[in-house]
Formats: C-alpha cells, structure tokens, sequence
C-alpha cells in the first residue's frame, strides 16, 4: 500500500527531513527521486516575487489522484508532494516531489509524472510580481505535451 | 443552491469569489455559466474564454456535466502550478 | 559553464545543504532533481551491511566525464555526485546526483542519465555482507540496458 | 614501468593490490595480461574471466589499447556502484 502524503502551505518544507522520512520509512526503499522547484529570476530582472493562489481541498484531492495513478503504473513505496502558497520571494522552494521505490527507474519515472501531471491539472495558479506591475502567468504548450506524452 | 467558486485571473476579473445560486433549471455547467452571463452582463467575455476550465465537487469536469443541488463548481483559467 | 562537484568519501553528506548550494547558486536555478540510492535490506531480512570499494582517482575522473557528456545534451547549470565508499548500514545513503537547470525536463534526463552511467561505468564496486559470510554484488544486465538506452 | 591494479574481486582472488612490471616486450593491455598469467600460472582462471573490465592511466580502454613506460593499468571486474 503506498501511502501519500500531500502538503499546501505558506511556510517552508525541509529537503533533508523529508528526504529521511522516506528512506528510514521501510527496509524495502533503494532509491528516491526528488524534484525541488525554485523560484526562477526572469530574463530581465526585474521579477521581485510570485504570488500563488490554490483551490483549497481540490488541490490536495487531485494531487493525490496524480500520485495513486503513479502507483497503479510503477512499483513505489511513498510519494510526498509539497507545494508552497502566497508570496515567495526569487530563489525560495515552490514545490517539492520525491518518490521512494525498491529500484531508482520507478522512482524517477513517477517523480517526473507526479510534476508533470502537477503542472496541467493541480490547482494552483501563479501571479508574477514586477516594481510596478502584477502577471498573471500563462500556462505553457509544452508543460500540456509533457502530461500528455505519459498516455501513450 | 449551488456555490460556483471562481479563481485567480477570473476571480480579479469578476472581482467576485464565489457566489451561490438556486439549482432550479440548471442541469450542467454550462448552464450555470449562461445563467451568470444573464444575470450579470459585464461578466460575458471572461466567463466566455475559451480555456477556461471547470470542476464540480472539486473534480476537474466538463461543461457539460450534470450539477445537482448542494454541488460545489469551480470555473478558473488553465493552472499554472508546480 | 556548468559547474561539476565529486566528492567520493566515507563520510556522510547532508541532503538539504547540497540542494540548497544548487538553488542558491544562480538566480536562472528554476529546477533541481535529485537521487538518493540507500542500502537497501534483501529479500532474506539477513543483509546486515555493504562495503563498498573503488578506484581513487579514476572514480572521480569518470564521473566527471559522465557529467560533461550530460552538460552536452542538456542545458544544464551544475552537477552534484556525492558517493560513499566503506562500510554502510542497512537504510544509510550510498549515493547523491543532483542536477539544476533552468527546467524541469532537462534536470531529471540528466540526473537520470548520470545515474545510469554511474551504474555502469563509475569504478566503485559492492560487497554484500551477511552475518557469516560476505559476496561481491553482480553487475545486473537492466543496468547496462538502461545505461545504453541513452544512445538511442 | 608500468603499475597493474587490481579491484575487488579480483585483487582478493589475486591477493594482489598491484604489481609493476618492466614496459619491456609489452605493447597492449593483453600482453600484460599475457604476461602475467605466464609468471603466476595460478592467476590464469581469475585473468580468464570473460567480463574483467580494464582502463589505462584512469579512462575505460579496450584490451588491445597500446601501453606505454610509466602508464597505470587497471584491471577489475563490471562495476556495481551507486
């Protein structure tokens, strides 16, 4: 039985105490595959912050449907997913994904479906801050054909 | 009634975050948004995007699925998590 | 340029600070995967440790190698690969990749990528360690296939 | 000279860490091999093993890459870190 845990919040996640839970969490654990998603600097410079907005209660229920999907199609032991709200400041951790399984090529393959089906179908929605103006930021093609590579 | 919750850009747009409405005579979706177009005219170019995506008791949905009293809808544009 | 860290040791590394050197970095850090291999118990329950051998020098050499090839087919901002050689416990870290990179996709090929090269090409090699007797772990045919699988 | 290292399971079957032999007379990494077997007939099952892996002066080679005075040999089995 795989288990899940699913966070939305404001405040920090610590990379090094989830990461323990995982690998002290069962004898059976070989491999994490984790994935830390960073506030990026835009090309201009000028992005002082982002400002994310959820649904709560879908947004849990759905990130957890992602990560029972990714345990019907690899043999994993955890999944943990992360995902930070409000305002965060460049550089400061948005999301954090990791997947625990006997053997690494599970646990990378369900790490990436995990952020990719993330991306399309979790609701949140992010708003970028400049000095002098707010964007809120548009979903990408390519972030739609990565999910969608997974059904073939 | 059915509580049709709205987020980020359409939120601001509608400046509205949820509103509640008698289920009476709407059977889908996309009768509630033509229902909210009716009552408030102001709102038909940004309930009339064509991405805009929905979900009915907080499951990702179509336009054409059924709601019945006590639903709760959301109506938001494409996310942008992760 | 990208920037590449080996380190082969018998000391343990710290999970979170290394993710963080990665995403404070560089303001262009908008992504980090990363993989954690841990000594995992066997299917008997008797497996009481590893003790794992290698090559100093070429060991690092070629897992710097690896990470120039991954640096040449991803764009990608730097390379971490912490490896630990000697005597592990049952559910302590072997070993550590971590990939930034301004996206996703190119993080986790190329943290895959490096792994699956480690597998098959890093000069360390595994003793399994029982409570009375001891055997060097067999390279496993899946790991070549994956590590292969990259030149197509 | 050149230094021939041994790993793992080899140097224990070996019970050999390395030894260094005169470059004379050896051309390629099978020539040491060779070489070997004939001073200690005792190693020639362990050197005979069809997946011994070798590098010259700390890169991946193949068995019949040229060697040269000063160069470090290696010879050791598939690996099987990480």
């Amino acid at each position: 039985m795989m288990s899940c845990t699913v966070v939305v919040s404001e405040a920090d996640f610590d990379p090094a105490a989830l990461l323990s839970q995982l690998h002290e969490a069962s004898p059976s654990v070989g491999a994490v595959a984790s994935f830390t998603g960073v506030v990026r600097g835009d090309v201009t410079g000028t992005l002082q912050s982002l400002h994310i907005e959820h649904y709560p209660g879908m947004t849990e229920a759905e990130i957890e449907r992602i990560a029972r999907q990714a345990a019907e199609r690899w043999p994993i032991e955890a999944v943990q997913v992360y995902h930070r709200v409000g305002r965060l400041a460049l550089g400061e951790r948005i999301v954090w994904v990791a997947v625990s399984a006997a053997h690494r090529g599970a646990s990378f393959a369900a790490c990436e479906f995990v952020m990719d089906y993330l991306k399309t179908r979790a609701t949140f929605w992010k708003k970028e801050c400049f000095m002098d103006t707010e964007r809120w930021v548009e979903q990408r093609q390519c972030d739609l054909d990565k999910a969608d590579a997974w059904r073939s | 009634m059915i509580k049709v919750c709205f987020f980020a850009s359409l939120r601001e747009t509608l400046d509205t975050s949820s509103v509640s409405l008698s289920a009476a005579g709407l059977s889908c979706v996309a009768d509630i948004v033509a229902h909210l177009v009716a009552e408030h005219p102001s709102w038909h170019d940004a309930l009339s995007q064509p991405n805009l995506l929905v979900a009915v008791n907080q499951v990702h949905a179509s336009p054409n699925q059924s709601v019945n009293d006590g639903d709760e809808v959301a109506i938001f544009p494409p996310v942008t998590g992760g």
